[in-house]
Order: structure tokens, then C-alpha cells, then sequence
């Protein structure tokens, strides 16, 4: 039985209030960023909220996620703690990987976050390793792999899903499409122009969805995972989706038309059209809805002020820290 | 004739000078059309030379570097940019197992005049896969050379001698260098500029210590040397500039009159371009001229952290250099 | 027009000629590796000589190929001369990289053939690059792939599809599917079970033919070259073959049955076939055949035997070598 | 108890013990199962524990080391096998960027413990492609552990220690080594091996010189050392066993004795391990013993050559290292 049910007013509740705590997350570092209190670089995923909550709200108790650069979503949807999250990407030793890893490296594997990766990709052989790990353990838990359109054209897409395909694994590769991997669009790195099209040629039926209507991505995942987690070996979902931001700190967005933003984000918004979708359907009140924002926003205001007062980690935090056994400081 | 710019600028500019000369030279890589990469380096180009001479490529690092491989070995000259350098590990096998190897394994029947540019190294907050300095490696494989500008002169003629080159080249930038600015004096052409020029150089001379480093290293090492300086210590500082082939002469001579031999380096210690510098320079004749042992002052042995306190703690800083110089001059005088 | 016809009474016999010197050439091999004169391993292709001389007798003066660690079979009928692959094997100065490469490396630059690969899809990349070159050059030269079965899981196929897909570049695929790759069967490391329909997943339309039938091989081929002669971007071919021998040396033939292999020889070999198809569609006579035959057989003696008297190169011979230009140890 | 076997038996009767005990261990890899391996190390084991703990893989390595990251940090312990070293170069990412950081970089929320078999080394005639050493670029690496044995005995159990730890291991095989014979005493349990014991021991011991190698180079280093004995020159050859961690104080402890160090290995010299091994040495106390300057005895500076007299001059023999051996004694006694 999946943790949300959006087709419940409890569910439409519950995916509403973790839609609006990502993107308040991502409002707050935007934030933290501006006054200076943010380092390194970081991608937000403002607009594609609906993709980690349809997803993730498809999943039980055991399942696992393995997640990307941009991946703040995916890791509040599978459960994380704000607070942790946010410690995190200012470097202090309440983060998920006590100020070690940043954004682009957060596990929260208690919840059955794998990890976000800094590598494009790179988390697609490994989602494949831990849907091995579950079936060898004997554990009936699927594992979703969330990756971009861009992620498509690398190799180790092609190797994760031919292994997936040939040895039947718990996998649901999650192709969050949101039209550009930087600055090249869909259409010009990918040669057939579907990522969903490809799971054709490992003997997978992928499907592309709107990844924008949160209705449709839980069904469509819920579907998906149960396939899969009957034993009907790994499924391929494109959801299409968009962000609102450059795809870092240093983008211009010269490769797109502020046109294109502004429609997606004034006609198809996920927020928006979930919140319009509950309340038409009698899921939630208006007033439903204000509270729940109201909570997102507590929550994040809540969560800041934790984490700013979490201490940053002192360089003894390093010693031995490359090793979980005997390290190399030990011997050389 | 020379105007200070900034090493991405001047990197740029050897581009420029290069695709305008030589129908051959293109370039490839991630977002590198209207975007200008990740760190600005080929901004404009694209307008200059269109997209057929500016490839934006698709996130697949593998093909970047092998498709470079087959047009350099059917005529081309082509110059790839890895977005960080940390990627190159999805294009080892071209890199290393193509690249470096067919000139010599089809008997030389082929050339491979390609340029791989790598923006390495940590500083700027981008975590353990975004920040690593790989060059040791490069320079362990045989039919690679290895080049690491400091100035932004030496990342414009080491591009342009680079991209003359019959053999595959790799360029290490370190990010942190590129807003760093200098004089550089803008080449007419390729041919200006030799190859056989990338030894290693002196950025300082001094009489009681040589301290040896490349790429942003030279920085943190003059710095350091001006801070020694302070206390009457003169150093030599030498930029290895290529790190293969290594130019050990210059070391060698400068060790051999200090006596005293320090390298300094971003990557990790254990089996790094220091360890390779120590054992050239003690194995050499100026063995007999040292006086204490050399020392090395490298990263940290663990991956690039995050958090601003850490990646401090794991790039060496010049206190760090100065201390442990210091310790050298207290030694066995 | 390509360089061999065989639907031409000279094209057979020249097709002919080809298929029967590179099966004379492996036969060699095998004798010279008994009898303690041959080191390192090699991978013949005996029982695959039709696709080799089908797709190459395809393309016309100066297209280009890339080879594999199999590749002795397109390096004969892109033409090369055996003697100087024999005296590559032999580790002779003669020999096309001077002794340097051996079996899985020799390169016919001059011919156009840039080289067989040791490493699986190593080529593929190159192949890429290759077509790339052709077109900015203004070249009117196609680039063939060859590749196997096996390679088609390696990342580097996936992107090397890919990118010849969007950027339309004038190179055929070709997979020559002996349904192996070492042991593993086609069915149990390809999801999907066909490299052909993966051809789709980047808007390549893949064929798959019978790789034993020369004939089919050569038409296909030609079509397959024009169309991406005529800027109709990259081709896909897998021609579906069988090897007769092990792997390489030290190959014990557990993964498939003796009956199987007996099949293919007996019912489906390539070069009986074409003999039977020549002499009864009258482009050959059974004095021609004999007549090809026993030159095939003396070519290769006679390449042997001047092979061997080729000198070995000396220490000397490695001095820069590893560099067009200033070597290391000009300078260190 | 012990008894006579080769290397590859050795290894084999490892994995046999370690997965008798626990089934978290399996084996992936390319035709390792029906195959047995390229070299045959995994013989048997298909039979003996079935074709889910035996894993026959697409020829996909890149997904071979990824998938063994996931089942490592999800509670399985897998134990790779690259058919040839060589193509390690398609799986850098999972190694270096991935099971090298996890642990570190997710601030120690997971643990990788994964063993990575690599069977290198020339002398077989595989050439360029199929016989390289590459130990050195993962010496370089934090987060990596690297072992290299030269004896069956310690092939089996740096194998079973290896699979023991909780950190990804790259066991370092030479293909030469595979046939080689000597006692091996078969483990009864993973538990027996203590992972603490891998540092470097004398295979030998003499006052005049101390010679330094691992894997295939200690057996080159023993005849050389005995060749040495013929003339009345007495080396001491250490065995480093593992290269990351290196265990460097036998080594210090010896040349402070001889005043005497030569380090061999075959891969080429440049950034290798042996400038590791000179830079501590002489970075260390015995700096102040060494008589004469350390010498490197390493593989020709060229990619690995096919013909049978240029592989051999690639590597280094045995008397190499003997001249090399004469040189240092010769000088400045
Ligand atoms: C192997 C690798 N190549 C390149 C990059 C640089 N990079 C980071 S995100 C990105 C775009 C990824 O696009 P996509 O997969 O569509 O994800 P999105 O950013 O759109 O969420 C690129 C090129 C990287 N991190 N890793
Ligand atoms: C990257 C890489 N992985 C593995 C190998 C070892 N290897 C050599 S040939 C081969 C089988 C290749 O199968 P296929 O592509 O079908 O070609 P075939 O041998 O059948 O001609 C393998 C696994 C290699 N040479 N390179
Ligand atoms: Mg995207
Ligand atoms: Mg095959």
C-alpha cells in the first residue's frame, strides 16, 4: 500500500504539503544564496515537483530511491528531515553527511535514500546493483531510479538497463524530462527523441507521462511499481516536466526563450494545477490549501533557523573519515 | 602588445587564434555553444565559428573523447573540453587505451593530435566529484603528455602548442585560476609558439630552498616564498609547467644549490607528481647536495569535502608551505 | 560503384578469392600457433567470411572501416596483404604496425582500414569521430563499424549511436552477431535479444540478415552504404554468423554443443554456400572454384613463408616510438 | 596442512571459503561462470554455488562495478572480476568517483565493502591493450585500499581479507602469477584473516641492499637477489603487499640498515609506485643512512609492445635489476 495516496483527501493533503515544502526548500536556498550564506553551486527543482511526490508517494515502507544533482525533491519526497537537508547544504555536522557531501551528495539511506550523485548517471548502475542486492536479500522492495533526459545519452544508462532487462531486476528507471540536460535540449543530444522509446530496445515497454499533473504521475508510478515489484522485471517511465531556473548558478538561460519559461510556468505549474485539481474534486477546501502552505512555509522557516545553529564540522571530522575500516593514516 | 587578461580569456583567445588559422582545429564538448561551458571558457566562439566548428555534444563523455580520437587519426585537430575534469573518468578507455596507444601499437601509422582540456581542482565548493586533480594519473600513462599552466601566458601558448602537437595532449586548468589575471601577449598563430618550450621554469629564485609546484600550486608556493622572505628565507620557486614529459633539469640544478627541496600540490601525497619529482631529484646528482630531506605539502588523503572548513583543510594552504618550509630550514643546518 | 560485384562472374571469383584467404589465413594461424611459432592469442573468424567480404567489396575507394579483436577478415578484404598481417602476427618489422600490435591491433591506414581493436566497442567511438572527419573535410567517404554481438552492451555503443544519430553522420553498423560474445549467449547478455531493433531507440532503422549468405550480405550492404552516402545519416546492419572455433586460445567450448557447432559448419557455411550459389547461377564454374581455391592456397603459403623471413625489430625500433613527436625522453 | 597450489587455485579456494560462509559474498564478471574466467580462476564455483551467486555479465563493465557499489552499500559483498585489468578504464567512474567517495562523502551513512579483481601485467603477449599495470593511478585514489600479492599463500588471503573489509579493495593479479606454484594453507573462515596483517614483509634478507617490489616483481627481485649472492652481495627484498595503505616502515627500517634502496615493478616508472616508495623513504630517517642515491628499475617508458624481444625489453628483467643492483654498490662505497 503506498505511503500517499493523493486520491484521498488525507493523500491530497499529505503530497500537497511535501509539494510546497520543496519548493519552499528551494525558495530558502535561493535565499540563503542571495545573502551570501550559500557556497558552492547548486540545482534547484522548482517546477518538477510533482515528479518526486507522484513518485515517491507510489513507494512503501522499505523501498529504495537513488537520486541526482538535482535531487532536493526526491529526497524530501522519500522522507528526509528539512532540517537535516538544509544543515547540510551549509556544511554543518547535522547534514545527512555531516557537511561532507552538499547538495549534490545527499544519502538519507535510514528513509531509503541511496544518495544523490554528483554524476550524471551515476547513480543508474548502482540502482541497478541495489535492486540486485533486494532480490539476492530476498526483500520484496523496489528500487526507483531517478535520472534526467540528459542522463540518457550516457553509457551507463545503455548498461543499466540491459542488465536490468536481461537479469529481471526491482527496478523503476524514472526519467525526469525536463526538456534540457544544461543547455541542449531533448531534441538536439537525443538521437530518436524519446527516452521512453528506448525501453524498447531491452525489452521494456517505457512510457512517457505529464509529469506535471501529480494524479497522473502517482497512478502511473503506482502501476509501474507494482509491475515491477511482481516480478515482472524493470519499467521505464519519462515523465515531461520543466524548470523554472537556469540549471546552476552561471546560467544565463541564453539556449531557451524567457517565453517558454513563462508559459510553463504560468499554464502548468504542478502546484497550481494539483491544488486546483483536489479542490475541484472535493479533495481539499480552499482553506485546505492555505494552511498547507502556510505549514511549508513554517517548516522551512523552522528548518533554517535550526540548521544555521548546527556547528560546522572541525577538521578532525576528516581523520580517517575516506575509511570505514582500518585507514590509510593507520599503517602509512 | 601584451593586455592583462584573465587565463579563461586568455585560453579563449589561443582558441580564436587557432580555429582562424587551421581549418582543422573544432572544438567539442558539453555546452560549450551558447552557453560559453560550464566556466566561460569558450564563450563566443560559437558566433565566430559556428556550430559545425563548435560542437555542443551530448552528456556522453565516452564518444567526446573517442570521436576526437577518430577525427584526429583521419585529419582533424580536434580540442575537447571535459565540463569538470572529474568526468574523464566515463573516457578512460579512449584517453588511455586509444589515444595514448595507437601512434605507437599501429606502428606508427597514425597521429594523434587532439587536445583534452580538464578544469580541475577544489576551491570552489563543488564536493568530492566536482573538485579532483587526476593529472598523476595522466602522467603514468606513456603516449600522453601532460601540460598544467599557471599564468594565464603559459594556458595560452601551452593551448596553441598543444593544438600543434602531433601527439594527444592533456591540458589541466584548475578552476580556481581562471578568473586569475596577468599579462598575455596574444600570438599571430600557431606557429609562434614551440612546443619543446613547456620545461619547467623559475616564477622566483632564492638561495636557501627550492620549492617546486604546477598549476594553481605556483600561486599558493609564491606566496608562500614572499611570506618566507619575510624571515630571510629565499626561495627558489620553479612552475614544472609539463608534467610529461618532466623537465627535472631545472629542479635538479636548483637543488643542488639550495639543498633544500620542497613540492607542493592540490592532489593527494601517496603517489602523486611530488612523489615523482622527489624520487627524480634524489635519484639525480643532486643526492649529494641535499642537505635534509625533501618534503612534500599535497592535499589531503581523502576526497574533496563540502563544507568550506574542510576543502580549506584539504587544499594545502601557504601556511601550510611555510611551515613546513620553515621545519626544512630548522633541520640539520 | 563498389570496388567488388559479386553479381559479376569477375565479382564472384574476386568475392570468392577473398572469403577463401582469409579462411587460409586463419588456417594458417592455427598451424603456426601448433607448431610453437605464434605467441599471444588470436581470434579467428572462420565460418564469418561472408560478412567481411560482403560489406567491404560494398564500399568504394576510400571509405573507410574499423576493425575488432576478431578482425583479421575485414583487414584481408578491405585489402590488405596477407603477408605483411601474417608477418604483424609473427611480430616481424614487416609487419603493418612493425611488430608492435600483433593480431588485435593491426591497422591498413593506407587502405583505409584505422585499425582493429582489442578492447570491445573500442572502436565504435572512433568510427564516430572517423565519419565526423569525412564530413568536415567535405569527404564523400562512408565509415563502416564492425562490431559483435557482444560490444552492442558496452557504453560505448549506446553513445556512439547516439551521437552518429544527431549529428547524422555517415557511418554503417555493423554487428556481426555470432551469437557469442566469449560464452556468453546473444539471449542471456541482450535484453531485448536483437541489436537490430535497438537500432530505433535513435531513429536508426536496423536490419538484420543473414550474415552467412553473400550475396544478401553484399546487397544489403550496398543500400545500407548509399543511403548513408546520400546524407541520409547513420545505418544499422546485425548479420547474423556463427564461429566455428573457440573464442581464442584458451577457449573449452563448455558454453554450446558440439551438434551445434557441427549444424553451422555443415549446413550454413558461408563459403560452401557461395560456391553452390555461384556455379549454379553460372557466374562461376567448378573449375573456377578449384581454380580459387588453390590460389587462395598458394597466396598464403607464399605469404607465410616470405613472412617469416621478415626480421624482428629491435630494441631500438621503441626508442620515441611512443610519440609522433618530442618523446619524454627527449626531455626528461 | 598446507598444500601445494598455483595462484588461481589459491584465489579460487578463497572464494570458496568466503562464500561457504557468507552468502553475501557472490561473483560477478564476465565469463566467469560456464567460462570459469579468461584464466580460469573461477572454476568450478558456478557448479558448486549456482548461477545467482555466480554472475555471468553482459560485457558491460561500467555497470559490473556500478551494480557491485549498489548490492555493497545495500548489504551484499560482492566480488568482481575484470576480465583483463585493462579495461578498468570503462568502470573509473563507479570505482573512483563512486565506491571510492560514498563512504566519505555520505558522512559515513553507508559502507562499500566490494573486492575489484584485476588480472594485468604483460609477458603474455597480449600487447598494448591487454597487459597494462595500473596499480598506480589507484594508489592515488582516497578511499580505495590496494593489495598485490606475489605468493599464492598471500593471494588467498588478501583475497579472503579483502572480502573482510568494509572498504572497496582492488586486488592487484598478475596473469604470469596465475601458474606459479607454492604452499597454501587453505582458510577455514573468513575470520582468520585479519585485514591488519597486509603490510610489507621480507621475502629475503642481506645487509648491502634493500630491493622493493610487489606482485610479479618479487619473483624478479628474488632471483635477482640471488644472482647478487653469487657475487657476495646480500640484498634484503621486501614485499609490499599492499600498495594503499603503504607500509613503509620495514622499508625505512631496512635502508637504514643497507643504506642501499632499489625499487622495481613493471609498470613504467613515471608517477608509479616506486617514486612513492623513494619520496617516503628519503622523506623519512633513513634519509640520513642512504649511502647512494635510490634507483628505479621499472617498465619501459612505452605502451606494451606484441613482438616477443621488444615485450621483453619492456619489462624489466632480472638482469636489470642485477646491473642496476652492481651500479649501486659500485657507487661511492
Ligand atoms: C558525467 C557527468 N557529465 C557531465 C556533468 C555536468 N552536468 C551536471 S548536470 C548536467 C545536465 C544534466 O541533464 P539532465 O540529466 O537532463 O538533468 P537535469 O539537470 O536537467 O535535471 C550536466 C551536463 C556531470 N555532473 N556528470
Ligand atoms: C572492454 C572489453 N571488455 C572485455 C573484453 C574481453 N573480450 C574480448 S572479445 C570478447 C567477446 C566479444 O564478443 P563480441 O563483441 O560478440 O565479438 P566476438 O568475439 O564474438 O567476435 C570479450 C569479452 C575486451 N577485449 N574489451
Ligand atoms: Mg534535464
Ligand atoms: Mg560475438
Amino acid at each position: 500500500m503506498p505511503r500517499v495516496d493523493p486520491s484521498t483527501p488525507e493523500g491530497a493533503r499529505a503530497a500537497l504539503t511535501t509539494m510546497w515544502t520543496i519548493r519552499r526548500f528551494e525558495e530558502a536556498l535561493e535565499d540563503l544564496y542571495s545573502r551570501g550564506l550559500l557556497h558552492g553551486t547548486n540545482h534547484l527543482s522548482i517546477g518538477q515537483e510533482a515528479v518526486a511526490v507522484g513518485v515517491c508517494g507510489a513507494l512503501e515502507e522499505g523501498d529504495l530511491i537513488t537520486s541526482t544533482h538535482r535531487g532536493h525533491g526526491h529526497c524530501l519526497a522519500h522522507g528526509a528531515d528539512p532540517m537535516r537537508m538544509m544543515a547540510e547544504l551549509l556544511g554543518r555536522v547535522d547534514g545527512y553527511c555531516r557537511g561532507r557531501g552538499g547538495s549534490m551528495h545527499i544519502a538519507d539511506v535510514d528513509a531509503g535514500n541511496l544518495g544523490a550523485n554528483g554524476i550524471v548517471a551515476g547513480s543508474m548502475t548502482i540502482a541497478a546493483g541495489a535492486a540486485l542486492s533486494m532480490r539476492m536479500q530476498g526483500r520484496d522492495a523496489v528500487v526507483v531510479c531517478f535520472f534526467g533526459d540528459g542522463a540518457a545519452n550516457e553509457g551507463s544508462f545503455h548498461e543499466a538497463l540491459n542488465l536490468a532487462g536481461v537479469w529481471g531486476l526491482p527496478v523503476l528507471f524514472l526519467c525526469e524530462n525536463n526538456q534540457y540536460g544544461m543547455s541542449m535540449s531533448q531534441d538536439s543530444s537525443t538521437a530518436g527523441g524519446s527516452v521512453a522509446a528506448r525501453g524498447a530496445a531491452y525489452g521494456i515497454e517505457g512510457r512517457r507521462i505529464d509529469g506535471n499533473d501529480l494524479d497522473a504521475v502517482h497512478a502511473a508510478a503506482a502501476e509501474a511499481v507494482a509491475g515491477v515489484r511482481a516480478g515482472g522485471g524493470p519499467a521505464l517511465l519519462e515523465a515531461v516536466t520543466y524548470r523554472y531556473r537556469g540549471h546552476s548558478k552561471s546560467d544565463r538561460n541564453l539556449y531557451r526563450t524567457l517565453d517558454e519559461i513563462e508559459s510553463w510556468r504560468n499554464e502548468r505549474d504542478p502546484v497550481d494545477r494539483f491544488e486546483a485539481a483536489a479542490v475541484a474534486s472535493g479533495r481539499l477546501t480552499a482553506e485546505d490549501v492555505d494552511a498547507v502552505r502556510a505549514e511549508a512555509r513554517d517548516l522551512l522557516r523552522d528548518a533554517v533557523q535550526r540548521a544555521v545553529r548546527s556547528p560546522e564540522p572541525t577538521v578532525d571530522d576528516l581523520d580517517g573519515a575516506a575509511y570505514a575500516g582500518r585507514s590509510t593514516a593507520a599503517v602509512a | 602588445m601584451a593586455e592583462v587578461m584573465s587565463t579563461s580569456r586568455a585560453i579563449n583567445a589561443a582558441m580564436r587564434v587557432a580555429m582562424a588559422e587551421d581549418p582543422r582545429v573544432f572544438l567539442a564538448g558539453e555546452d560549450i555553444g551558447v552557453y560559453g561551458g560550464a566556466f566561460g571558457v569558450t564563450d563566443g566562439l560559437l558566433g565566430e565559428f559556428g556550430a559545425e566548428r563548435v560542437r555542443d555534444t551530448p552528456i556522453s563523455e565516452d564518444i567526446i573523447v573517442g570521436m576526437a580520437v577518430g577525427a584526429a587519426i583521419t585529419g582533424m585537430r580536434p580540442v575537447i573540453e571535459m565540463q569538470f575534469s572529474d568526468f574523464v573518468v566515463n573516457a578512460m578507455d579512449p584517453l588511455v587505451n586509444q589515444a595514448a596507444k595507437l601512434h605507437f601499437m599501429y606502428g606508427g601509422n597514425v597521429t594523434v593530435p587532439m587536445v583534452l582540456r580538464l578544469p580541475g581542482g577544489g576551491g570552489t565548493g563543488a564536493a568530492e566529484q566536482h573538485s579532483q586533480s587526476l593529472e598523476a594519473w595522466f602522467a603514468h600513462v606513456p603516449g600522453l603528455k601532460v601540460v598544467a599552466p599557471s599564468t594565464p601566458q603559459d594556458a595560452h601558448d601551452l593551448l596553441l602548442a598543444s593544438i600543434n602537437d602531433p601527439d594527444p595532449v592533456v591540458l589541466v586548468e584548475h578552476k580556481l585560476l581562471y578568473k586569475a589575471e596577468g599579462p598575455v601577449e596574444v600570438r599571430g598563430s600557431l606557429a609562434e609558439v614551440d612546443a619543446a618550450f613547456a620545461g619547467t621554469v623559475p616564477r622566483r629564485t632564492g638561495g636557501d630552498l627550492t620549492i617546486v609546484s604546477y598549476s594553481r600550486g605556483c600561486a599558493v608556493a609564491l606566496d608562500a616564498a614572499e611570506a618566507l622572505a619575510a624571515d630571510g628565507v629565499e626561495a627558489t620557486v620553479l612552475d614544472l609547467r609539463s608534467l610529461r614529459p618532466l623537465d627535472l633539469g631545472p629542479v635538479i640544478a636548483s637543488v643542488t644549490a639550495t639543498g633544500r627541496l620542497l613540492v607542493t600540490h592540490e592532489a593527494p601525497g601517496p603517489v602523486g607528481v611530488g612523489a615523482e619529482v622527489v624520487a627524480g631529484v634524489v635519484g639525480s646528482e643532486a643526492f649529494d647536495h641535499l642537505l635534509v630531506p625533501p618534503v612534500r605539502v599535497t592535499g589531503r588523503d581523502n576526497p574533496m569535502p563540502y563544507a568550506p572548513g574542510l576543502e580549506r583543510a584539504t587544499i594545502p594552504q601557504v601556511e601550510d608551505v611555510v611551515a613546513a618550509a620553515r621545519r626544512l630550514m630548522a633541520e640539520d643546518d
